[in-house]
């Protein structure tokens, strides 16, 4: 019997392996059409994301708003773009795998990744392979160290300073404790640059507390201590998810600090059933605010609403950018579908930084030659479950 | 300052054990009967959670009605997954088949709920209510969910006690527990027995995602992975098919784990648990109320 | 003087005296029974001598070498080998493999030379198939050398734990019930093949039995145990109508 | 004696087989290659193909051939990763030739596992069954725990280390962060391919088999089987436990090794660390068979390519995923099935035929 199991194996690998194979077939077919017949007319652009495992919310935010934002571009006829989005489950070497996937689609170019460790395991690749990638919400320094890499969202070090600055110039308090996910490189990447600034600044950290993404239930302890501490401020560079969770418990044990956060917390608002009076005078640092009540965010937010009935939150915000970012570089270098990727990426990164776009995230967004986008945060405050320019 | 804190911690670290001890009470009684480790029971706690949240909200249900409608769904669910996928592996011959399977039934209902209700987090209305309840003097916090997520535990501990001490049904199920074959023999219908056991473990996972969710109200398809894994290791510090073995082991894991938290080190807290883990069972190696089994020669 | 000397062997288990100052003394090629009712306390001596339990009180002594509370692995090393009342082989190992395992220590090479297959490898290999196959041939296993042990039929398997106790080239061998679940066909070759094995490799053997034709038809000495205690020692027909044990094997 | 040639030979023609099959799949891969017919996809799944093929080979020494439920075999992949990441960074400047390096890097990585394997399995191995398993994931999980919480910098003062933040390394002007607690090391040189990844799963597999195929393998074998009857024969049961857990572990971490250098960045996660990973791992040598080293090799390759061609399926990917497992496990396993497969295996079905001719 055991033969058998063996054989059986054997068989399935046989059949999958073919399959493989055969997929690799057909493509080159594709790719043979494409250079004799009709010319190809929309290009090809890649997403990355996690749609399953514990960060699957914000890479479906962004296949979400990526495909909005490509079905307006397709409508508008200008540019025609084709859009497939792949599962990388958070994790580095799906990521890759994901990217692989891709290239035997032809992709052109790449919108992604959505977090950060597999942007920065997949740019090693698309700079070998010159791939032009923008990713809309890798934010650690090396998501986008190659100058094939461009982004969306501040870097980390950026919104660590920025934070500090901002509560330091401000004197918004003088005693801070700071809640972060030590198991999340964004969180601690925040929270790194955070503290350093702090000792420029003229306010203390008093209390820095971390939660890890195996443990991030029970906020009693890290709340217990930062309230000990007699912090008036609780900054929380972390993610709406658990934020939500943390001002519950401060709730629930009548601790009432501020809370200041970065984009993370946005879409703390929209989550289900979550009571909006907990995160009333809740400050962040967003260059997206879903009610701001300009018309481009407007009507993103009423067509996202529609289409996917939920209200788009920070990292759908940045991918809808992110492919408005892209058309823009298409226009301004002329590339054209029946590029190959390359000629596309050395136009596209010389493009990317002549371009200026008015998007959800920032009014006249340019990029640096580093990859950096030009942009300025907005502190918004929570007044009545809404957002409030500060 | 010094004492009172210790003391919230320690009542902290209390409510978040008797969520542990709810989930490991399941575990344990699969475990002792099936002698199977269901890596499947943190999702059921998940999918209870959502039944609950999907009838308070969709169809405004009251809340023990929600919970009792809640209860009835993860009982059949809990029939259904030991019929369809732990049954055909009972006498597989290796144990670890039937391991593997759960794991593969645990992603299912992973993914059946990322499907169903999407990524997003919910936040879990508590169906308790949040009010605070000082005690000495003002100086000491109680929330509502922590004194009737700790009262719920009891009593669901002494009431299976109870049932497996007094029933029939839990006599049979004494009787699986310690020899299948002889129990057969005996006239005892094992199949309805195993088949009853995770009805009851199903049915226990439903009110402890409720009490879970209640006093952390944040719900994804994901929800139960962590809880589950922490609730085992819980069974097996207490000893796995005790029942007050999982009721104290939770408990001590919960302290344990706010303790480490409060005292020595957040980030490492997880660390600090399975440690203490790893030298409970080096000393005692069938955990806390565990029976030392000698092979006999 | 004699093979094993067993002197005020104790163990208590939670205060109930499984064995209580048993003596004896069992002299080289001997065939030495050891009888009593259920729970007599016989396994636990068997345990007592290859070290699974440690005495509470006692000396044991083999060959002139205190023996007393060493480990098993000790023990196997200097000389005892046993067999279990419940069959035990390495059910998923082929017979002949479950001899080698008993070969093991007296066949030896470094485990880089067995992952890396030095010459040292390929010559103990083969020395220790040779020896093995021998040893299944005197039990007219030698035919059965490829299957699993677990394949056996009850019998043979019998067979197959005394061959592979015998691999260890012990100076005592314990049989623990080598008769039970046998008909009396496969009891009366069993009685040559013991008589067989104490003559081949000149074997002491001790054996506990609860077939009183195998015991009056092989044992040359007898100790009865009852409650821990011993009741009778001495000649086979002497103990055997010795009307005390007689009381307690056949009650009141 | 002619069984005890019949059973060499038979070890040495199944062995054949299974090296055969690694190398045929490695000359098939070479072709495609050549031939550029190799999707992305495969070229990019190929190092991933003999990494987690190492790590079923591996655990089923521990699973299969010792008994021994374990599930923290990812912890070990860990220190393997880590120290030959560790390493490669550390010696990146030093001038030391890339080749020689990396080899060291496998060889520092191995070790590394290795002694957390003997480490662990001391007290560990004392346990049994499920509570061995329990403790086996406790110390996966701390392993993976610490790890996020290790901060390593270089400067010209040499090595500083730190459990808190990067801040506290204290680090000269011109030093470096090597390990940067839960950002992990990046910028692992990408040395892994898959030339060093089929050598490296040939020496596993090297390893093992001949391992099982000597005396200490059977010692080992035999305490699965039965531990007291072991015993009673004089085999050391603390030994031949410790001598297969760690050897299990070492090659565990020349997985970690491969993974480490496959990548440009080292994140200790529950994804690729954590229980998930080592119950994945699982699952490879369950389905494979377990004991059957060759069976859980292919098993580790099917289910690495399985979610990659279901990805054409979307959101139901990982849903199918689950429901194949599922049904795989039941179909290998169940007694009807099993019963059912025999019937009607291609060689019963043959053997019949044959009888009926000669009935006739």
């Amino acid at each position: 019997m055991k033969k058998f199991t063996k054989r059986a194996l054997g068989i399935v690998l046989a059949v999958s392996m073919a399959l493989t194979m055969s997929a690799c077939g057909s493509k080159e077919t594709a790719q043979d059409s494409g250079e004799n017949g009709s010319a190809q007319t929309a290009f090809k652009v890649g997403g990355i994301g996690p749609l399953t495992g514990g960060t699957a919310v914000y890479g479906q935010a962004v296949k979400n708003a990526a495909e909005l934002a490509v079905e307006e571009i397709n409508a508008a006829g200008e540019v025609q773009i084709e859009f497939n989005y792949q599962d990388d489950e958070g994790d580095a070497e799906k990521a890759v795998n994901a990217y692989n996937t891709l290239k035997d689609w032809d992709m052109q170019m790449l919108l992604g990744t959505v977090t950060s460790a597999p942007c920065t395991a997949v740019v090693e690749k698309t700079f070998e392979d010159n791939m032009f990638q923008l990713t809309p919400s890798g934010s650690a320094v090396e998501s986008i160290q190659h100058p094939n890499a461009f982004r969306v969202c501040f870097s980390d070090p950026n919104q660590g300073i920025a934070s500090a600055q901002y509560i330091g110039e401000n004197k918004v308090a003088s005693k801070v404790a700071v809640i972060y996910d030590s198991s999340d490189v964004y969180s601690s990447g925040i929270y790194q640059k955070f503290a350093e600034e702090a000792a420029n600044q003229d306010f203390e950290i008093v209390e820095a507390q971390a939660f890890t993404a195996d443990n991030k239930t029970d906020f009693t302890v890290q709340l217990q201590k930062a309230k000990a501490s007699g912090a008036e401020l609780v900054f929380l560079p972390i993610y709406y998810q658990e934020a939500a969770l943390i001002l519950t418990q401060a709730d629930q044990m009548g601790y009432k600090p501020m809370f200041f956060g970065c984009d993370g917390l946005d879409g703390i608002l929209s989550v289900d059933k979550f009571d909006k009076n907990l995160a009333e005078d809740v400050m962040l640092l967003t260059p997206f605010a879903a009610d701001a009540q300009d018309e481009l965010t407007q009507n993103f937010v009423k067509n996202y609403q529609e289409k996917y009935g939920e209200i788009p939150n920070q990292f759908a915000a940045d991918a809808y950018d992110g492919i408005y970012a892209i058309v823009e570089a298409i226009k301004k270098s002329g590339v054209t579908p029946d590029m190959d990727a390359s000629a596309i990426c050395d136009g596209m990164t010389k493009a990317m930084t002549e371009i200026s776009i008015n998007g959800l995230t920032g009014e006249n967004m340019t990029w640096t030659e580093d990859g950096e986008p030009n942009k300025a945060p907005k502190a918004v405050v929570i007044k009545d479950g809404a957002y409030v320019l500060r | 300052m010094g004492t009172m804190s210790f003391l919230s911690y320690l009542i902290n670290g209390i409510s978040l054990g008797s969520v542990y001890a709810i989930i490991a009470l399941g575990y344990t009684m699969v475990y002792g009967i099936a002698k199977m480790l269901n890596f499947a029971h943190g999702d059921v706690i998940m999918i209870g959670s959502y039944v609950v949240l999907t009838a308070m909200t969709s169809y405004g249900m009251n809340p023990l009605l929600a919970v009792g409608i809640a209860v009835i769904f993860c009982t059949l669910l809990g029939i259904l997954i030991e019929k369809l996928a732990y049954k055909p592996l009972r006498n597989a011959g290796s144990p670890l088949a039937v391991l593997i399977t759960a794991i593969g039934v645990s992603y299912l209902l992973q993914n059946i709920a990322l499907l169903i209700f999407g990524a997003n987090m919910k936040s879990f209305q508590s169906v308790i209510g949040t009010k605070q309840i000082p005690l000495l003097g003002g100086d000491l916090l109680v929330s509502m969910t922590t004194i009737v997520t700790i009262l719920s535990c009891v009593i669901i501990m002494l009431v299976l006690t109870a049932f497996i001490k007094r029933t029939k049904a839990g006599q049979a199920m004494l009787a699986v527990s310690e020899d299948q074959g002889a129990a057969r023999l005996m006239g005892i219908n094992v199949n309805g027995t195993i088949s009853l056991t995770f009805a009851i473990g199903s049915g226990l996972a439903a009110i402890a995602g409720v009490l879970l969710c209640s006093a952390y109200p944040s719900l994804t398809p994901y929800t139960g992975a962590m809880p589950g894994i922490k609730a085992f290791v819980a069974a097996v510090f207490g000893g796995i098919g005790s029942i007050p073995g999982a009721f104290i082991g939770g408990i001590l894991l919960g302290v344990i784990e706010i303790l480490s938290k409060a005292y020595i080190s957040t980030q490492l807290s997880d660390a600090i648990v399975f440690a203490v883990l790893i030298v409970v069972l080096l000393v005692k190696p069938t955990g806390i109320l565990g029976k030392n089994i000698q092979e006999k020669v | 003087m004699a093979l094993l000397e067993v002197k005020d062997l104790s163990i208590s288990f939670g205060g109930l005296r499984a064995v209580d100052d048993f003596n004896v003394s069992i002299e080289k090629g001997q065939l030495y029974g050891l009888i009593g009712p259920n729970g007599a306390g016989k396994t636990t001596i068997f345990n007592l001598l290859t070290g699974v339990y440690k005495p509470s009180k006692g000396k044991i002594e083999l060959d002139g070498k205190n023996i007393t509370g060493h480990s098993t692995i000790e023990i196997s090393k200097a000389g005892i080998a046993r067999t279990f009342q419940n069959i035990r082989l390495f059910d998923k190992l082929t017979v002949l493999d479950n001899v080698k395992v008993g070969l093991h220590n007296h066949n030896r090479y470094s485990t880089a030379a067995g992952i890396f297959r030095l010459p040292t490898f390929y010559r103990t290999e083969k020395r220790m198939n040779e020896r093995a196959m021998e040893l299944l041939k005197v039990f007219d296993l030698d035919g059965e050398a490829d299957y699993l042990a677990s394949n056996l039929p009850y019998g043979r398997q019998r067979k197959l734990e005394i061959a592979r106790a015998l691999a260890t080239e012990p100076k005592l061998l314990l049989l623990d019930e080598p008769a039970a679940g046998m008909n009396p066909n496969e009891t009366k070759e069993l009685m040559d093949t013991i008589h067989f094995v104490r003559d081949r490799f000149d074997m002491t053997i001790l054996l506990i039995e609860h077939d009183m034709k195998l015991v009056a038809g092989i044992c040359e000495e007898l100790s009865v145990l009852n409650f821990g205690k011993e009741l009778a020692q001495g000649k086979t027909s002497d103990v055997l109508n010795d009307p005390e044990v007689i009381k307690a094997y056949l009650g009141e | 004696m002619i069984h005890m040639t019949a059973k060499l030979s038979k070890n040495v023609r199944s062995n054949a087989i299974t090296y055969g099959i690694v190398l045929v799949f490695y000359a098939v891969v070479q072709i495609l290659l050549a031939t550029g017919n190799l999707s992305s996809l495969m070229r990019g799944l190929l190092v991933p193909l003999c990494m987690y093929a190492i790590l079923a080979v591996s655990l089923n020494l521990t699973v299969g051939i010792l008994g021994e439920l374990s599930l923290g075999h990812a912890g070990f992949m860990c220190v393997g990763a880590f120290a030959s990441a560790f390493f490669s960074k550390y010696m990146a400047e030093t001038g030391m030739p890339a080749g020689i390096r990396f080899v060291a890097a496998i060889l520092i990585g191995a070790l590394m596992a290795g002694i957390f394997g003997i480490l662990i399995g001391i007290p560990v191995l004392r346990l049994k069954g499920d509570y061995l398993a329990i403790v086996t994931l406790a110390f996966g999980e701390i392993i993976k725990n610490v790890m996020n919480v290790l901060f390593i910098g270089k400067d010209s003062d040499g090595l500083h280390f730190s459990m808190n933040s990067a801040v506290d390394l204290h680090l000269k002007e011109g030093g470096t962060v090597i390990v940067n607690g839960p950002q992990g090391i990046t910028g692992t040189p990408n040395q892994s391919t898959f030339t060093i990844g089929i050598i490296l799963l040939l020496i596993t597999l090297f390893i093992v088999l001949n391992l099982i195929q000597s005396r200490d393998g059977r010692a080992i074998m035999a305490i699965r089987d039965n531990r007291i009857a072991a015993e009673s024969v004089g085999i050391n049961i603390t030994k031949y436990k410790l001598m297969a857990f760690s050897i299990s572990a070492a090659l565990a971490g020349v997985a970690g090794v491969l993974y480490a250098h496959n990548l440009s960045t080292l994140i200790a996660q529950p994804k690729n660390f954590g229980y998930n990973m080592s119950i994945m791992i699982l699952v490879y040598v369950v389905l494979g068979g377990i004991g059957n080293i060759r069976g859980s090799m292919i098993a580790a390759v099917i289910l690495t390519l399985l979610p990659e061609l279901l990805r054409g399926l979307n959101d139901y990917r990982m849903l199918i995923y689950a429901i194949v497992l599922i049904v795989m496990m039941i179909v290998n396993w169940n007694p009807t099935c099993k019963a059912f497969r025999e019937k009607y295996s291609f060689r019963n079905i043959k053997a019949r035929m044959k009888t009926a001719k000669e009935v006739r």
